[in-house]
């Protein structure tokens, strides 16, 4: 089944790849057909899946490069589920949006569409690190030619700027997982870069830390969390609407999602020892997002801004540590990747008619194209995060949840004064959020409609309808009844948590007790042991 | 092989090679490399490769130096001026050939380390470099590297054919 | 106290409710996919008709729950909405005394002003739109009291918040407009953000005792079985924090500046959201959360403090001004600023009380200036009318009935209730007597602002404005005089309802007594606003006159409203602009792609550096290719 | 008998003449020669080591070089006769169409 969903975009682009050349509207139906396809199947993935199992679900397990306990092993669980899903939904629009769009190298274009897509899937439903890496990699690379042929003006920079960037960290995690293979084989006589036994192995203080850095270099690159953000505007405004639209609606979940699933699992200890940074960074980059975004006179590189905010609060949520916090957390991905890819489309929509971005060069527009402005209007309130829309639910839970961590735990440090900072920052970007989007909002669709340039302009077309239309539903039903994605998603949330917290407790234990071995007092050491043997 | 067949085969060999590298006509390097491949059999006769020997005379010093001869003639090629014979690094890159020569007998003169290359000389098996023994290795456990082999030739004639081929 | 506690109180369920908010959504609906369809009549009879169905189940609900003993509440609980491990937040509604009165305000005066609207706005293209949003409004609104907990009440605030943005900047094409809304959203959320922390910390203190809850009626029974729940320290910053949030959403210091903007938009919007409604959701909310105010006395004083000083900082404000909008702005901010009063001071049936009668004369006050403007082809400046009684006589008698109303006057609704949070704040429970003499003053400034507005606008026997206009004026259409005759009525008799006998199972509501002369003073206090009034711009013809003058001195000072706009832009919008430029182009550009892109140079001068070996000359590599051999020849016979 | 180092040195020096053409010639099929040269070099001693170890897999390595000798030739051949068209020379110092 998931594997069903993972490679029918693969085949699907070697089909495109046979297609000739001239028949630019055949690869095009193809895609278009083959993703919706692909959405179709993983709708049976959310058919067949039980929300009252905590772990993976529907797992295929084959053995690939056996030598190196390589594994073919992918499955769903609670928190791959509805990004696979975001995926697979947002493909299909995609390609329909980029329909009258891209016109150079269409089967190309498409061909990657695919290729990307199957690369996601399979990061998300990845169990084996090795694969997950695979398939990591696997849609750096067409994501970096999208906006290199496809992007604009400084495309080449942007592209290589944004591989390099991700590059640079990937390998980090490459090392770290090559490290933990070869772990594994000393404590237990075999390589493997499964998830689930790796989570088992007994790793010293320092290791964590290191490996632990690792990992979240990697994947805050991809986040972006501040201070690695820099090559996300570029990258936007230089990517094709699509790219952008996959790029913020999909790719950066990978960095969030690579911390709830391997950082925080695997590294507890260092996790928990280091939520004081990645909280900070994340409210870092809540408040310079919002604020850096509030100035930009480029509407991409506004929304891109915006994605740097809104992806802070989710690392806030996740190193919360706690059920709140994490759902909260996995929501606003979804809801990030349903209106800032909505927004982009938007942006896209203007650029293709009047080809600039500039803020500068609109306004009135509500005059000129109602529609398109009053579907603005409520992906706007989506990403403010209005209540009824999708963007509360996710952030409303995520300051719940960081709330109790940073306030009542303290989780980020010890003085009361700076934790209520830390809040109170982080509360801002709710203000802040609302600020650049309505003062956007306001310059391109209020005022005066003085440029005799818009006033030629069309209002959305019925294909452009049609591509809006299911992520207006979607930001709708998700804000006024979460509950059905919620409820998939505690029972996993529930026990990675609870599998932390308990890990993070023995490796504790076990810390104190070798540093007590060490110190010479054996006395105390037995106690000890049982104190940490206990669950 | 007696000592005294190794020094007369070795100074043949040796000063062909020098021919090869030093004579200033390109016909005569070609010439000199052809008895020099053909002293090379030669010696692989003496140590018992009796078909290795016979294919270095067919293949070498047959269908590779006329291939060499034939694209010296086809591009008319004299003999060079002295200054156009030898590059610039000629005193740089004698020095270094003399280096790894003095390095490499140095080395294999003390019998190549741990090799202990100059006593175990052992009892060959019978039938040691014959047709039938060579021909049973190569189809038994070689087959595959030897039909990759023939795949590689067919692609090296396609690809010298492609290539030499004058574009029009 | 007349209804005892003896008789059980009951918590019945029923399923109608939902419909009080359903119908505006339809109306919502219509109005956005088949009014293109139907036209402008339709959309005429839809969006006020919804509302009135909205106002019938709420009188339904009244009726139901007066059927009930005392203390009661209807429940209409219909699925839950977020499930995160324990917490759980339902969709429901729940109707009880104070809500009952919301309801009915919320869908009575609205149904009013949404007939008024067909008038007022017939003449604009966009009525659908217009309607969409007022119908959306009043939707939200009716959740914001009729949500079960918090967290529904917070998608009401936030959703009114968000019609009043849309509808402030109805006429999108004025920018100033289109900043009007911008800034009454964002002022908003800056309330908003002090809400929901306020909401954490209520939700986290109650978990750290095990209750896992943002119902209202849960919290309130834990507080009352365990006070102690909540020690008086972390009371009093929840009750700040969500004070915070009142703030925003009704307008009081710090954060009232955003509501004299809002008038750019239709004025039946200003009549609904900026004076009847909306704006009191603070109070509503500070009144639905007594129980935990009453935990934090500190909380309480600084409420009452701030409402008083805001309440005296707007009047004096609208001593001066010269827009007929902008005047009845700073009247609606200061007479929030007394309903705060009120429940600052514990008397939060008396402030209910005053949202009540406040909405009926307010409303009423918005809906005539809206009828003048109508008449004055859009002319808002009071120093261009005068003598307008003559020519809009209903327009006129009913403005004057609201002034009478909100002076103070005995026996209409506002002299009860203002009169009530004063001797409240003078001995009621949480007295603060000194605020009772601020209150006082106010409500002689306040006959004073209102009187002058009378009578520069409707006294006199001339109009001040271009011959064209003049020519123009006239009575509005029935469809707006209806409402207004409708509220005024409700004007001169919404004191007399029962509204405390009604409330007091929630709020414990008792009879203050104080001394003659403290019940009077207030009473007193507006007689002499309205005679100086009268003796000023009502006797005195080139009082008009003076108003063209540029303002000098104190009168400068309160012209441009303390400069308090000025001051906030320069302490928070410009260091805020000029901090994210820094972000962008300082340490975004400069010091991360910097050292990122320095990175990248070093690399390339390094390539450079080495490019240059790069011959392409194949004798060149073969010969360092040897060279390596070489060494690693040597290091393989000096090692073996 | 002939020690198998003797054989081996024999092979070296003839490898080190080989690769001294490469480096000292000029023409490309007189240095192409030499590597010819080398190759041959590289098979005496996998003979020789052949019969020193007693088993056949030295020569059946010579074998496959031979063949791969044979393929790289006529490759490298056309290559030079392609240069040769386009540049007129042979001369290794005048091509550098890799230059960096």
């Amino acid at each position: 089944m998931v594997s069903l969903v993972l490679f029918t975009p693969l085949v699907a682009a070697l089909f495109v790849l046979l297609l000739r050349k001239e028949h630019e509207d055949g690869a095009r139906w193809v895609a278009l057909s083959a993703s919706l396809l692909t959405f179709v199947l993983s709708l049976g993935l959310l058919w067949n899946f039980d929300g009252n199992l905590a772990e993976f679900q529907m797992v295929e397990q084959v053995p690939w490069i056996p030598d190196f306990g390589i594994e073919y092993h992918v499955g769903i669980d609670g928190i791959s589920l509805f990004l696979v899903l975001l995926t697979t939904f947002l493909v299909p629009l995609v390609i329909l949006s980029s329909w009258n769009d891209v016109h150079k190298r269409v089967k190309e274009y498409q061909f990657l569409f695919l290729v990307l897509e199957t690369g996601m899937i399979g990061a998300f439903v990845a169990i084996d690190l090795f694969l997950f890496y695979v398939f990591w990699e696997v849609m750096l690379i067409p994501m970096y030619f999208l906006v290199g042929v496809w992007g604009g003006q400084r495309r080449i920079y942007a592209a290589i700027k944004f591989l390099l960037y991700t590059m640079v960290g990937s390998l980090l995690m490459l090392v770290a997982i090559l490290y933990l293979a070869y772990q594994h084989n000393e404590q237990a006589g075999a390589l493997s870069f499964n998830l689930l036994q790796l989570h088992d192995l007994n790793l010293s203080n320092s290791a964590q830390r290191w490996l632990f850095w690792a990992f979240v270099f990697s994947f805050a690159i991809k986040v972006p969390l501040f201070p690695f953000h820099t090559w996300l505007p570029d990258a936007h405004v230089e990517a094709p609407t699509g790219g952008s639209v996959i790029l913020a609606g999909v790719l950066l979940k990978m960095g969030t999602y690579g911390l709830i699933r391997f950082a925080i699992p695997l590294f507890p200890f260092a996790a928990y020892e280091y939520a004081y940074v990645l909280i900070a960074l994340a409210v870092i980059g809540i408040f310079y997002g919002a604020l850096v975004a509030m100035v930009q006179p480029d509407l991409k590189k506004l929304v891109a801004y915006s994605s740097v905010s809104h992806m802070g609060f989710v690392v806030l949520g996740l190193f919360a540590f706690n059920l709140q916090g994490s759902q909260g957390a996995i929501f606003q991905m979804l809801n990030h990747g349903l209106s800032t890819g909505a927004l982009f489309l938007l942006v896209g929509v203007i650029y293709e008619r009047r080809h600039t971005r500039l803020i500068s060069e609109y306004g009135g527009l509500w005059k000129q194209v109602p529609l398109y402005a009053s579907i603005f209007l409520v992906t706007m309130f989506s990403s403010i995060g209005l209540p009824g829309l999708n963007g509360f639910i996710g952030e409303f839970l995520i300051m719940l949840g960081a709330f109790d961590a940073v306030i009542q735990k303290g989780v980020a440090g010890t003085s009361a004064g700076l934790n209520w900072l830390i809040m109170i920052v982080a509360v801002s970007g709710v203000v802040l959020g609302a600020v650049y989007m309505l003062w956007m909002y306001q310059r391109v669709i209020f005022g005066p409609l003085q440029n005799e340039e818009n006033k030629k302009l069309t209002d959305l077309s019925s294909r452009e309808v049609i591509v809006f239309a299911p992520l207006l539903a979607m930001m709708l039903f998700m804000g006024l009844y979460p509950k059905p994605f919620l409820d998939r998603m505690e029972k996993t949330v529930n026990v990675t948590l609870a599998r932390a917290e308990a890990k993070r407790l023995a490796d504790d234990a076990r810390f104190r007790v070798d540093r007590m071995r060490s110190d010479g007092r054996t006395a105390t050491v037995n106690a000890e042991i049982s104190v940490a043997r206990q669950p | 092989m007696d000592l005294f067949t190794f020094i007369i085969l070795a100074i043949l060999l040796v000063g062909s090679a020098m021919a090869v590298v030093l004579h200033p006509s390109p016909v005569y390097s070609a010439l000199s490399l052809v008895v020099m491949m053909s002293l090379l059999a030669v010696y692989f006769l003496f140590l018992n490769a009796h078909v290795v020997g016979a294919l270095q005379i067919i293949v070498y010093a047959g269908a590779v130096m006329v291939l060499f001869l034939f694209v010296i003639m086809l591009l008319n090629l004299q003999t060079e001026s002295r200054e156009n014979q030898q590059s610039e690094m000629k005193t740089s890159a004698t020095i270094l050939c003399l280096v790894m020569v003095a390095e490499l007998a140095f080395f294999l003169g003390k019998g190549g380390g741990k090799l202990e290359l100059q006593t175990s000389q052992q009892e060959l098996p019978a039938g040691f470099g014959t047709m039938q023994a060579l021909s049973e290795r190569l189809f038994t456990d070689f087959v595959l590297p030897f039909e990759i082999t023939s795949v590689l030739l067919l692609v090296a004639a396609v690809g010298a054919v492609v290539l030499a081929r004058r574009q029009a | 106290m007349e209804h005892a506690h003896t008789a059980a109180q009951a918590i019945e369920a029923v399923s109608y409710l939902r419909w009080i908010v359903f119908f505006p959504l339809i109306g919502v609906l219509f109005n956005i996919f088949l009014a293109p369809k139907f036209g402008r009549r339709a959309v005429n009879l839809v969006a006020p008709g919804v509302i009135l169905a909205a106002f019938a189940f709420a009188w339904t609900a009244f009726e139901h729950l007066n059927g009930l003993p005392p203390g009661s509440a209807l429940v209409d609980h219909l699925y839950p909405w977020i499930t995160a491990g324990n917490l759980q937040v339902d969709f429901s509604l729940r109707v009880d005394a104070l809500t009952a009165v919301m309801i009915l305000i919320i869908t009575g005066v609205g149904a009013l002003i949404h007939i008024y609207s067909t008038g007022y706005m017939a003449h604009d293209e966009d009525v659908a739109r217009y309607f969409t949003y007022l119908n959306l409004f009043t939707a939200s609104m009716l959740l914001l009291v009729l949500g079960e907990n918090l967290l529904l009440l917070f998608v009401g605030w936030e959703g009114v918040g968000l019609c009043s943005y849309l509808l402030i900047g109805f006429w999108y094409t004025d920018d100033e407009k289109a900043s009007a809304g911008k800034k009454a959203f964002i002022v908003n959320r800056i309330g908003d953000a002090g809400f929901l922390l306020g909401m954490f910390l209520l939700f986290w203190t109650l978990v750290a005792n095990g209750v896992w809850t943002l119902s209202f009626s849960e919290i309130q029974r834990a507080i009352a079985e365990h006070p102690e729940f909540i020690s008086g320290g972390v009371a009093t910053a929840i009750c700040l924090l969500l004070f915070i949030g009142a703030t925003g959403k009704s307008a009081q210091i710090p954060l009232y500046v955003w509501l004299p903007d809002a008038m750019a938009g239709p004025t039946p919007v200003s009549a609904l959201i900026h004076a009847a409604t909306m704006v009191t959701a603070g109070v509503y909310m500070i009144a639905r959360l007594h129980f935990l105010f009453e935990l934090s006395p500190t909380a309480l004083a600084v409420v009452a403090y701030v409402a008083a000083f805001t309440a005296i900082l707007a009047a004096s404000i609208a001593l001066v001004q010269t827009d007929i909008k902008k005047v009845l702005a700073y009247s609606t901010v200061s007479q929030l600023g007394y309903m705060f009063l009120g429940v600052g001071v514990g008397a939060y049936g008396a402030g209910v009380f005053h949202l009540m009668t406040h909405a009926f004369f307010k409303a009423l006050l918005f809906l005539g200036a809206g009828s003048v403007i109508h008449g004055m082809s859009d002319e808002q400046d009071i120093r261009k009318m005068g003598g307008l009684l003559r020519k809009m006589p209903f327009t006129g008698w009913t403005f004057l009935i609201g002034c009478i109303a909100i002076a103070g006057v005995p026996y209409f609704s506002g002299y009860y209730s203002k009169d009530l949070i004063l001797e409240e704040a003078y001995a009621g429970p949480h007295a603060q007597p000194l605020l009772y003499w601020v209150g006082t003053i106010g409500a002689g400034m306040t006959a004073f602002y209102m009187f002058r507005l009378f009578f520069v606008t409707f006294w006199g026997s001339e109009v001040r404005a271009s011959h064209d206009v003049v020519h123009h004026v006239h009575e509005s259409p029935w469809s707006m005089v209806i409402p207004l005759v409708i509220l005024a009525v409700l004007s001169v008799l919404g004191g007399n309802l029962p509204l405390l006998n009604w409330l007091s199972p929630m709020f414990h509501a008792g009879h203050v007594e104080v001394p003659d002369f403290i019940r009077w003073l207030p009473t007193v206090a507006g007689a002499v606003g309205v005679v100086l009034a009268f003796v000023t711009y009502g006797m005195n013809t080139k009082a008009v006159e003076k108003m063209n003058e540029e303002p000098v001195g104190m009168r400068n000072l309160l012209w441009n409203k303390w400069f308090v706009d000025e001051a906030y832009d320069a302490a928070f919008v410009k260091p805020t602009t000029s901090l994210a430029n820094g972000f962008w182009k300082g340490v975004d550009t400069q010091v991360i792609d910097g050292t990122v892109n320095g990175t990248a140079r070093v690399m390339e001068l390094w390539g450079s550096a080495i490019r240059t070996i790069q011959t392409g000359n194949v004798q060149n590599y073969a010969m360092s290719f040897l060279v390596g051999v070489t060494v690693i020849l040597f290091l393989g016979v000096y090692l073996w | 008998m002939v020690p198998t180092h003797y054989h081996l040195i024999l092979s070296a020096l003839l490898f080190t003449i080989g690769a001294m053409g490469v480096l000292l010639r000029r023409n490309t099929i007189i240095i192409f020669m030499s590597v010819e040269l080398m190759l041959n070099a590289v098979n005496l001693s996998f003979v020789a080591l052949a019969q020193h170890w007693g088993s056949m897999d030295g020569q059946l390595i010579v074998f496959f070089v031979m063949a791969v000798a044979a393929a790289e030739a006529a490759v490298g051949l056309a290559i030079i006769l392609m240069v040769f068209r386009t540049k007129e020379t042979v001369n290794a110092d005048e091509l550098n169409f890799m230059r960096g």
